[in-house]
């Protein structure tokens, strides 16, 4: 519903509490739930207040602060009583009316905008009132213009004959560094040490010993793990590796009699039944 | 000019509908071995324009370049096939586009301070998940607050080439005048769809 | 026959072009109203597959509809159309593969507590896809999480002969040492994929 039509729909019933108003708005005596919606339509102060400028057909060069000061409060209170989300930047606004109002009660500087905006309380209620009213009317008309979606549709894009080959994002070591670069920036900030700088060639030899289980399909002696080009650090860091692998629970080792064959089984081939030989 | 079976001109044309984003000159030179040239591209597409000019789909040119779309005429028909249409915005996103439109770029306090009234957050999510505004810096100062200005998406939606084709703002002097009651309009008129 | 300005063989051909999908006869013909018939829209279709004999894009009818597409033989300059844009990973896509280099073997979980983000398995899919990474094992524990490593072809592609070459920690941990304060680093710059 327009405001407009809010309004027509109106007849004398609600009253408004308060402050003693001498003038109270014809368009506040709408029954209540019209009255709530036509409140709810306002944006905001600046909003309510171009509306009451018009309505009274006011000259936002010159306002007359006290006679708009008492309709605006007029409708705040109208408002608060339909416990409307408002509360801060309406009584923001109303305070500054108030202000201006007493302001413009002083006996100098009785002049209207145009003359010198210097001294005029208004000048900067004027400029805000004028500005808001400016956005407004980009905002309607950015509104009206034909958008995608709602008044075309973009044609495309329409299926390819034929399966496109697509370009494979490039392999840069520099982007992988920077990406562990930034992830050891923020475990630095956030918790301490918590992983620690650990030889590459350990974590490497774990997935090495994963792979060759998951080929062979099943249990490998330990010794077959050990290659003999790899040297005793290899087999130092392989044999860690294993053990590495067994605290993360990521396979079995199995001997299944002293200084018999040490067993090395992935985790999820290993039957319950087999692999507690040793065990009750 | 030719390519194999087809002339340059219906190479660009299922290039151009092909496309999932419009695609400025410089690309459609770069489809072609030997480029073109510019001149020769540009005349091929005001001739595609031309081709298709009685028909319900036209040739336009954005921000981001050339694309063909639906015209409006049509849409009533094309809206019978979709499900949901598109999204109604309320008043308070079209005037925060509005201010970041006209003075980009903004921080959250320049709308408030322009709109009189406190932003939620919800409206200027709603504009950057449409993909129309984009943060594209800081103000120095407390909080460092977030710079708002529109994408090239937001021009693209609205047919616009550049953000000088906006609308122009109203003239102050034209709203000096004590008019007859405003009329104010709460939404546009695809609201509660 | 006609709808106001268009005819509706042209709006037909707009609903095509516009639509993500294929449009079966019985969609094409909640486009009218009223209701056209099989008949006058099977006819529509077939003048419209005419008109688009000689161009570089054929109307089809496949097994979900009628819909536009491109020829093979223009798939040459569609892929130089490809080609254009540069692909990237996104940040995800790199962190996780970092972790997944230097932390192997890892699941998934390991992977989440190291970087503090929910790891959408796009990114775990997109890796795997690319032959950079392989699931090696299953470590034992609830849900039996799956080991990922880096494969040969990740060494390969980035021209190392083994992960040891990647350079070591310590040396990163050296380049970190100057402080805590990390680099702001613009997030859109690594948007993508």
């Amino acid at each position: 519903m327009s405001r407009e039509e809010i309004l027509a729909a109106g007849a004398p019933i609600a009253r408004v509490y308060g402050e003693p108003l001498t003038d109270v708005p014809e368009d506040l005596f709408i029954p209540p739930e019209a009255l709530r919606v036509f409140l709810e339509t306002f944006e905001g102060p600046l909003d309510l207040l171009w509306y009451l400028i018009q309505k009274n057909r006011l000259d936002v060069r010159d306002i007359p602060v006290a006679r708009l000061t008492e309709q605006y409060l007029a409708y705040v209170e109208a408002m608060r009583r339909f416990d409307l989300d408002l509360a801060a930047d309406y009584l923001l606004m109303a305070a500054m009316l108030l202000e201006i109002k007493s302001r413009s009660l002083l006996p100098r500087a009785r002049a209207t905008l145009e003359e010198g905006e210097e001294g005029d309380p208004r000048a900067e209620l004027m400029r805000r009132l004028l500005e808001y009213e400016r956005i407004k009317r980009a905002a309607r008309a950015l509104a009206d213009q034909p958008r995608a979606g709602r008044d075309f549709l973009w044609a495309g894009p329409i299926e390819w004959g034929h399966t496109p080959q697509r370009p494979q994002p490039e392999a840069s070591l520099d982007r992988l560094l920077e990406a562990w670069t930034d992830i050891l920036q923020r475990l630095r900030l956030e918790r301490r040490h918590e992983v620690a700088a650990e030889a590459v060639s350990v974590r490497e030899a774990m997935s090495r010993v994963l792979r060759r289980l998951r080929h062979a399909a099943g249990a490998l002696a330990f010794a077959t793990l050990l290659e003999p080009g790899q040297g005793r650090l290899g087999v130092a860091v392989t044999f860690v590796a294993l053990l590495e692998l067994c605290k993360e629970n990521a396979l079995h080792l199995e001997q299944r009699e002293p200084f018999g064959t040490l067993w090395v089984r992935p985790a999820e081939a290993a039957p319950p039944t087999e692999s507690l030989a040793t065990e009750p | 000019m030719t390519s194999g079976q087809f002339s340059t001109k219906r190479i660009v044309e299922a290039a151009l509908l092909a496309s999932d984003e419009p695609l400025p000159l410089e690309a459609l030179r770069r489809l072609f071995e030997p480029d073109p040239g510019a001149d020769i591209l540009a005349s091929v597409l005001a001739e595609l324009q031309q081709e298709w000019r009685g028909k319900a789909v036209e040739l336009v040119c954005t921000a981001s370049g050339w694309r063909f779309r639906t015209r409006a005429e049509i849409q009533p028909w094309l809206d019978r096939l979709r499900a949901q249409r598109a999204p109604a915005y309320s008043r308070a996103v079209w005037e925060t586009l509005a201010v970041i439109a006209y003075r980009q770029p903004v921080t959250r306090g320049d709308i408030e301070a322009i709109r009189g009234v406190t932003l939620s957050t919800q409206v200027l999510r709603t504009l950057e998940a449409r993909g129309w505004i984009e943060v594209v810096g800081h103000r120095n100062g407390p909080g460092r607050p977030a710079l708002y200005a529109t994408t090239q998406r937001f021009l693209d939606d609205l047919g616009l080439r550049h953000v000088t084709e906006l609308p122009p703002l109203a003239e102050l002097e034209a709203m000096l005048e004590p008019g007859p009651e405003a009329k104010l309009k709460d939404e546009d008129e695809d609201q509660g769809t």
